[in-house]
């Protein structure tokens, strides 16, 4: 359960509406179910005393959407962010995706959000409602009389098992208090398959990405990828392509997705998220992150306004492209 | 669609020997947009172009590929005829079918597969490729000479000759470099200060020369015909336009112990000095690492016997930046520290010198006035052992010294050895050497001259170890003619170190984007053809900072340079490279990336408003090239994430379509 | 198609100043190497985007070498600092995703290496052929 | 009808395998079912469904449609088409099996898509009655009984038997073959199922959704709806809602160069994209409020205009599970539909 409340949300929105200073707010909407919530901006307290929702299905990182919403706001825009989300914040502002003046960023805690498909998976289909109390969440379904308890750490999204940071790295304002960044063991997943045989990651991949529909759900809903024009929309750029024809275009979408984010991406998670196929794809992110790392120092995008990424930055003793794999490990 | 004509080269027999170059043109005629396709002995030669600019009017070709030697070699030819023919230069691609092909592949059916292959990659680029226009920049009408040597001397005083202005900046209080410490010259064996002092008499009169002695070049920015300098003159602690040069202070000056430079640590000078007599600027310096005013406070002789009121204690280094249109690095070279040469016992004993100190040693100016006395006792010395190649030439394996010839240690050995018989026949003399080399004019016989009118022993082989024992110095060596080892008990030593360029030349290559070879000579743009200029446009190369050399080349290679500024600073406006990055506003989303890997600058941003494709408005922030500033490395097509960079000339698509024509 | 008669096909992208030049000296002094290497002409090897390497392997190559100046010599200053990050990411994802490691290469080969630039096709052009056809990066459609 | 026991279905399983491909739903190492072949050994799945529609059977994401030699400056056009081979389809849904009339009248009114018709004809449909419908269903609202599917044959599971109940004449040769396996049953067997099911329906938090306020001839009434600009607001522009939706049916064609010729290709278009339909004068629609209303309206209106008021949404709640920020036809009939529909 969320340590911060929904009226507390709203009031603070509210406030900020009524005094002024912003002049719309970007927040989570209530849907049909207890989960399916949308983003959405709210203009008055009207709006939000009957739409907004704030729970444990509010996963989705706002970040992106300010480059877009931004540009038809005249005033300046109430965001909410989640400790992951300030980091795509930084990066975006890093990157001169939007104006940092035409936004009032809120700081909130969270304390990890829940995957709905695996409530489902625990407690089959049919699912009315979701309440959450203290570390759980009861489940009524349509197939058990009584409401089906679950632990909320057991369903968390995949990004919040291996939280990197429950510190904000960038607000105007912070409800609640801030975290620390937390050791995670984000990179143990891609160290296993580091530790396979290539014949065994080749098989891994290729059964993970052959899932690929190309729905584009990864990069839409990356806050790196925020492209004017994506490479695999430009006719001209010779990548395009709108379906994978075959293995090869399943791995090349995601190989330059990856490389064009890599360095960039702040590990928010809303790739894996967002994608209809379940296929892992913070695991190539975090392979680059991890290699970075490894390589040229520690390096968590978004961290700071500013920093140099990685790929635009060297030294002149940095490892030979032949060293990565004597580094990597023995899998030849 | 382009109308292309392939033109191959059979280069003789070079290419037609393992080529079927019949073969390559008729397989050729059958891609995408070709419309013509021959075959030609030599298409370099004049009858060849005559085929292409022929051909270009025939068939209204709009591009064309010729399959001949290297792109290296003759793509400026090839453009150069398209040109003339009316047809844009840049619509021409060369596959390069012998280099990389008739040379390396000896079977003539995999010779002419891979050619075909080459010329289908040439033939798909062109496909894809436009007529491109160089752009225009003003060039500054002022040339920087970085370095005041006879090279830097040279050039400065022939640039000026011919009416530009020009600024040496030489990082010793005097210009004059390493010439003016030596003694006489081979093979004239003319004094050298009596044929340099005139020339820094003459640059110092030039009104189009001025000199920025003490100083040096921090930093440098902008590109050929407008850099952008600056230059860090050190305080010297002496108002220069007041200095008269009496010199009276540097009689005064109570620190008197310490080492003389010039006459490299063998005598010693003043706190306040003056390098030498002929020092232009003859201006004082104080060396504040000995100043007592300037350490403690307390002091002061200096100011007090000054009666111009030179002395300035409060003195602050100075930045001046100024612009230029070409930069000539003329910044010399000197000796290897002989730290890893301890067999000769350089560091054991005061009379085991270089090549250099014994030039003071017999230069009248020198500390000995002339006279020929061992350091370590000022006796004269009666065996004299020459050393040749200590450093140079060494195994690369070994760990020290350098790989190349030094090239001027044969002649200067021989001439010290010649100089020093002649003034005292009472010596001996040996000189050991690998081999000795002298091509150049009256330079064997100088050599020869030496050994027969002299009688200096000359000894094949090397000095294995030189030992000091008593007031003697043990020479042993190997004679290889005799094979026979030697012992020689030695006076004196003089080790003819090898040379290396200046430590300044590295950093400074790095500001100026110069190019340098692993031993920090600086490269030429071509090494037969363009020997004085650097790739990097605008900065010439001018003297040892290049390679070794002696004096007349050194002087010849510096008119060379001058003459090149001269030629573009003639010039009202340059016409640049035109294969430069552009970005697409529509795509770029001002991240800055590009802006991160450009080493030249080129690249800044503007605030533009757009009309979006959903209809609004917006301001967007976008980057734009300096097509001027860039230099096309292409650093940043690839750092842009949405591929909105791009590089004329070697556009993404053409690169791909190379790929996709060479694997199919 | 019998084993031995496999030929492997290696794009090589070579920078205009030193690799380029290189490949030159070793067509000047006559050094052989196989002819199964074909170079494409770039700037510098920061111009290579890994698209390049990819779209190389779609189109049917078995191995991809990207040759620039040394570090420290590129003509450009940094630009091979760039790809030899850019390459190192890219190899470790490759390997990652299962695709043979001596399929790709970076190597630095100034113009006075011609011998350097002759050995190292020899000896990439072999590892590659060992490895036979590519086939885990292959779009069928291209194949030969 | 016939029936037979649960433990038997396998064997029936390899029966048809004997004759033809059979594809059903199987769950795959995260627990999430899609179609993949039977062998031995393959398990059909529990899901309610599949996370892709079952429509790239006859409609495939990518399809060669033809292809270009090239040869020096000569090009030869090579017929790409070959005659399918017979399959089967075991475990599909009622409102899947619905969708495929959906996409029959599209891609079979003249002229015919004969890539699309060749799978058809080829292909056997043996769809299943849902026991247990999720909260996203809405098959109802589109006239869909999920304990009454179509297709070639249809299929009613309980705790321990299985009833077969052929529909076409495909279906019941199909059926034929099954006769040592199976034996003949009361078709009232699968009443009481049906019965509990349906109760379920009307408990289900959709069951009051309707389609009143869409169809032929509302295009003026619902095109400049202001809801549109709200609902539209997060949507991403990415695909998933079009590929996981059992009715959506744009295609794009393209050329691909192999360096040895051209490949034509068809593979899935997207109204989300911002390509979708691109002409040489650009696109008709600029913004992605533009292309999510089209989608929706093509589904509610514009498709019922044109095929007798039938719409083009089934009711399978993919998109309800699926979109990234859960946006779906739902919120949308609900919102420009009236209050009523809530």
């Amino acid at each position: 359960m969320q340590k911060i409340t929904r009226e507390q949300l709203i009031d603070k929105a509210v406030s900020l509406l009524s005094d002024g200073t912003v002049e719309c707010v970007l927040g989570w909407e209530k849907g049909q179910f207890d989960y399916d919530i949308t983003p959405a901006v709210f203009n008055d307290e009207n709006e939000l005393r009957e739409n907004f929702v704030w729970n444990d299905f509010c996963g989705a990182n706002f970040s992106k959407y300010l480059v877009s919403k931004t540009r038809k706001c005249n005033g300046k825009m109430l965001v909410f962010l989640k400790p992951c989300d300030t980091y795509s914040f930084n990066q975006l502002l890093t990157e001169h995706r939007f104006d940092r003046e035409k936004v009032y960023a809120v700081g909130i805690p969270c304390e990890g959000m829940a995957d709905i498909d695996k409530i489902k998976a625990a407690c089959g289909d049919g699912i009315i409602s979701i309440d959450a109390s203290g570390d759980k969440l009861n489940v009524h379904t349509l197939y058990s009389d009584e409401p089906i308890s679950v632990s909320a750490e057991s369903v968390f999204a995949e990004r919040c098992m291996n939280c990197k940071s429950k510190k904000h790295v960038a607000y105007d304002e912070l409800l609640g208090e801030d975290g620390d960044v937390i050791e995670s063991h984000r990179f143990d997943e891609v160290a296993e398959i580091e530790a396979m045989t290539p014949d065994e990651r080749f098989a891994f991949w290729q059964n993970e990405l052959s899932r690929c529909i190309r729905c584009n759900a990864c990069r839409d809903a990356c806050p790196a990828c925020t492209c004017e024009k994506c490479v695999f929309d430009n006719p001209n750029s010779g990548v395009e392509n709108k379906a994978a024809a075959n293995s090869f275009e399943e791995k090349m979408f995601h190989i330059i997705r990856a490389f064009h984010v890599a360095g960039r991406c702040t590990d928010c998670g809303e790739c894996s998220r967002v994608c209809p196929q379940h296929i892992p794809l913070h695991l190539l992110n975090r392979k680059f992150i991890k290699d970075i790392n490894s390589f040229y120092g520690d390096y968590q995008a978004g961290a700071e306004v500013g920093t140099r990424a990685p790929l635009v930055d060297y030294t002149t003793d940095d490892l030979e492209p032949g060293e990565v794999f004597e580094r990597g490990g023995d899998n030849a | 669609m382009q109308r292309i004509g392939v033109f191959v080269c059979w280069c003789g027999s070079n290419i037609a020997g393992t080529v079927d170059v019949q073969a390559v043109s008729d397989a050729l005629k059958n891609e995408p947009g070709v419309v013509f396709s021959t075959n030609y002995q030599y298409m370099c030669s004049q009858a060849g172009q005559d085929i292409i600019k022929q051909a270009i009017a025939e068939h209204k070709l709009t591009g064309i590929v010729v399959c001949s030697c290297s792109p290296r070699m003759h793509e400026a030819t090839f453009r150069k005829t398209a040109a003339a023919a009316g047809l844009n230069p840049y619509m021409v691609e060369i596959a390069n079918i012998r280099e990389q092909c008739s040379w390396v592949h000896k079977d003539m059916p995999i010779g002419t597969e891979k050619a075909i292959i080459l010329g289908k990659a040439a033939v798909a680029k062109v496909n894809l490729n436009t007529p491109l226009t160089p752009g225009e920049t003003p060039v500054t009408k002022r040339a920087l000479v970085i370095g005041g040597g006879i090279a830097g001397i040279q050039t400065a005083l022939d640039i000026a000759d011919a009416g530009f202005p020009v600024d040496i900046v030489e990082k010793k209080p005097t210009i004059g470099g390493k010439m003016a410490q030596l003694d006489k010259t081979f093979p004239t064996l003319d004094c050298a200060a009596c044929i340099l002092t005139p020339k820094m008499v003459d640059v110092a009169q030039n009104d189009k020369i001025r000199i920025f002695s003490y100083s040096e070049v921090t930093d440098v920015k902008g590109f050929v015909g407008n850099f952008d300098v600056t230059i860090k003159k050190h305080a010297r602690y002496v108002k220069e336009d007041v200095c008269t040069g009496c010199g009276l202070c540097t009689e005064k000056c109570p620190q008197k112990k310490v080492p003389n430079e010039f006459n490299l640590g063998m005598d010693n000078r003043r706190a306040i000095y003056i390098p030498f007599a002929q020092a232009v600027p003859k201006v004082a310096t104080i060396d504040p690492n000995y100043c007592t005013m300037l350490k403690t406070g307390k002091c002061g002789v200096c100011s007090k016997v000054c009666t111009a009121g030179a002395i300035d204690y409060k003195q602050k280094d100075e930045f001046i930046e100024e612009k230029y249109g070409a930069i000539v690095v003329a910044t010399g070279y000197n000796p290897i520290s002989m730290d890893k040469f301890d067999e000769f016992a350089y560091s054991q004993s005061k009379d085991v010198i270089t090549s250099l100190e014994f030039e003071r040693l017999t230069n009248a100016a020198g500390p000995t006035a002339g006279k020929l006395l061992r350091p370590s006792d000022g006796k004269h010395p009666h065996t004299i052992v020459f050393v040749q190649c200590v450093g140079s030439r060494c195994d690369s394996c070994a760990q020290k010294g350098k790989e190349y010839c030094s090239k001027i240690c044969c002649m200067y050995t021989a001439k010290h050895a010649m100089l020093t018989r002649d003034k005292y026949p009472d010596t001996d003399v040996y000189v050991f050497y690998i081999d000795v080399r002298t091509p150049g004019k009256n330079f064997d016989e100088f050599y020869r001259r030496a050994v027969e009118e002299y009688d200096v022993h000359y000894v094949k082989g090397m000095v294995g170890k030189v030992t000091p024992e008593g007031d003697k110095l043990k020479v042993q060596a190997s004679d290889l003619l005799t094979n026979k080892q030697m012992h020689i008990d030695a006076d004196l030593v003089v080790l003819a170190a090898a040379i290396e360029p200046d430590k300044s030349a590295r950093p400074l290559a790095t500001m100026l984007t110069a190019s340098m070879d692993t031993n920090d000579f600086f490269t030429e743009a071509h090494p037969k053809l363009r020997p004085v200029e650097s790739p990097t446009a605008g900065v010439f190369l001018s003297g040892t900072c290049q390679g070794p050399k002696d004096i007349p080349e050194t002087v010849s290679q510096a008119g060379a340079a001058a003459s090149k500024v001269i030629g573009l600073l003639a010039k009202d406006k340059l016409t640049g490279n035109p294969c430069v990055a552009h970005s697409d506003e529509w795509m770029c989303n001002g991240c800055s990336s590009c802006e991160r890997v450009c080493p030249y600058g080129a690249i800044t941003y503007e605030d533009k408003e757009f009309r979006m494709p959903d209809r609004t408005t917006a301001i967007r922030r976008i980057a734009v090239v300096n097509p001027a500033v860039c230099q096309g490395c292409g650093a940043c097509t690839v750092a842009c994430p949405s591929g909105a960079m791009d590089l004329r000339g070697f556009a993404s698509s053409q690169i791909m379509a190379e790929v996709d024509a060479i694997c199919k | 198609m019998q084993i031995n008669e496999y030929k492997p096909l290696i794009v090589a992208f070579c920078c205009n100043w030193c690799s380029y030049a290189g490949a030159d000296l070793a067509g000047n002094n006559r050094l052989n190497y196989p002819a199964d290497v074909k170079i494409i002409r770039v700037p510098c090897s920061c111009r290579v985007n890994p698209m390049f390497v990819l779209r190389a392997f779609q189109r049917g190559a078995d191995g991809v070498i990207i040759c620039g100046c040394h570090p420290g010599d590129c003509h450009y200053t940094s630009g091979n600092y760039f790809t030899r990050r850019r390459m190192a990411l890219l190899f470790s994802m490759l390997d990652y995703l299962g695709i043979e490691r001596e399929r790709t290469r970076v190597e630095w080969v100034s113009a006075a290496e011609g011998a350097k630039f002759a050995a190292t096709m020899n000896d990439f052009t072999e590892k590659v052929a060992a490895l036979g056809e590519n086939k885990r990066l292959e779009d069928l459609r291209c194949k030969r | 009808m016939r029936k037979c026991s649960l433990e038997k279905l396998d064997s029936v399983f390899a029966e048809i395998a004997n004759s033809f491909k059979l594809y059903l739903p199987v769950d795959d190492k995260d627990g999430k079912a899609k179609y993949s072949e039977w062998a031995e050994g393959v398990k059909w799945s529990n899901a309610l469904n599949t996370v892709r529609s079952p429509k790239d059977f006859f409609f495939p994401q990518t399809e060669d449609l033809m292809g270009f030699k090239c040869s020096g400056k000569n090009i030869e056009i090579i017929d790409t088409r070959n005659e399918s081979e017979d399959f089967v389809v075991f475990g599909v849904r009622a409102c899947d099996v619905k969708s495929f009339d959906i996409l029959d009248r599209v891609f079979l009114k003249d002229p015919v898509d004969s890539y699309y018709s060749n799978r058809r004809d080829h292909g056997i449909i043996i769809s299943v009655a849902c026991t247990r419908p999720a909260e996203t269903c809405f098959c109802h609202t589109f006239g869909i009984d999920p304990t009454e599917p179509a297709g070639d044959i249809s299929v009613w599971k309980t705790d321990s038997e299985v009833f077969w109940q052929s529909n076409t004449e495909k279906g019941a040769a199909l059926l034929e073959k099954l006769q040592a396996l199976t034996e003949e049953c009361d078709a009232d067997a699968v009443n009481d199922q049906k019965e509990k099911v349906s109760a379920i329906m009307k408990k289900l938090p959709l069951a009051g959704l309707t389609a009143d306020k869409f169809g032929a001839g509302k295009t003026k009434e619902l095109f400049d709806a202001p809801e549109w600009d709200s609902l539209s607001e997060a949507c991403l522009g990415c695909g998933t809602c079009t590929f996981i939706c059992p009715t959506c049916q744009c295609y794009d064609i393209k050329d691909f160069n192999t360096g040895k010729g051209v490949v034509r290709f068809r593979c899935w278009d997207s109204c989300m994209y911002s390509e979708f339909t691109k002409m040489s004068a650009g696109q008709p629609r600029l913004t992605q409020k533009e292309r999510f209303r089209q989608r929706f309206m093509h589904k509610l209106v514009y498709y019922p205009e044109n095929n007798d008021g039938l719409f083009s949404c089934v009711g399978c709640g993919r998109c309800l599970a699926k979109c990234p920020i859960s946006m779906n036809i739902v919120k949308v009939m609900k919102t420009i539909g009236g209050k009523e529909n809530e």
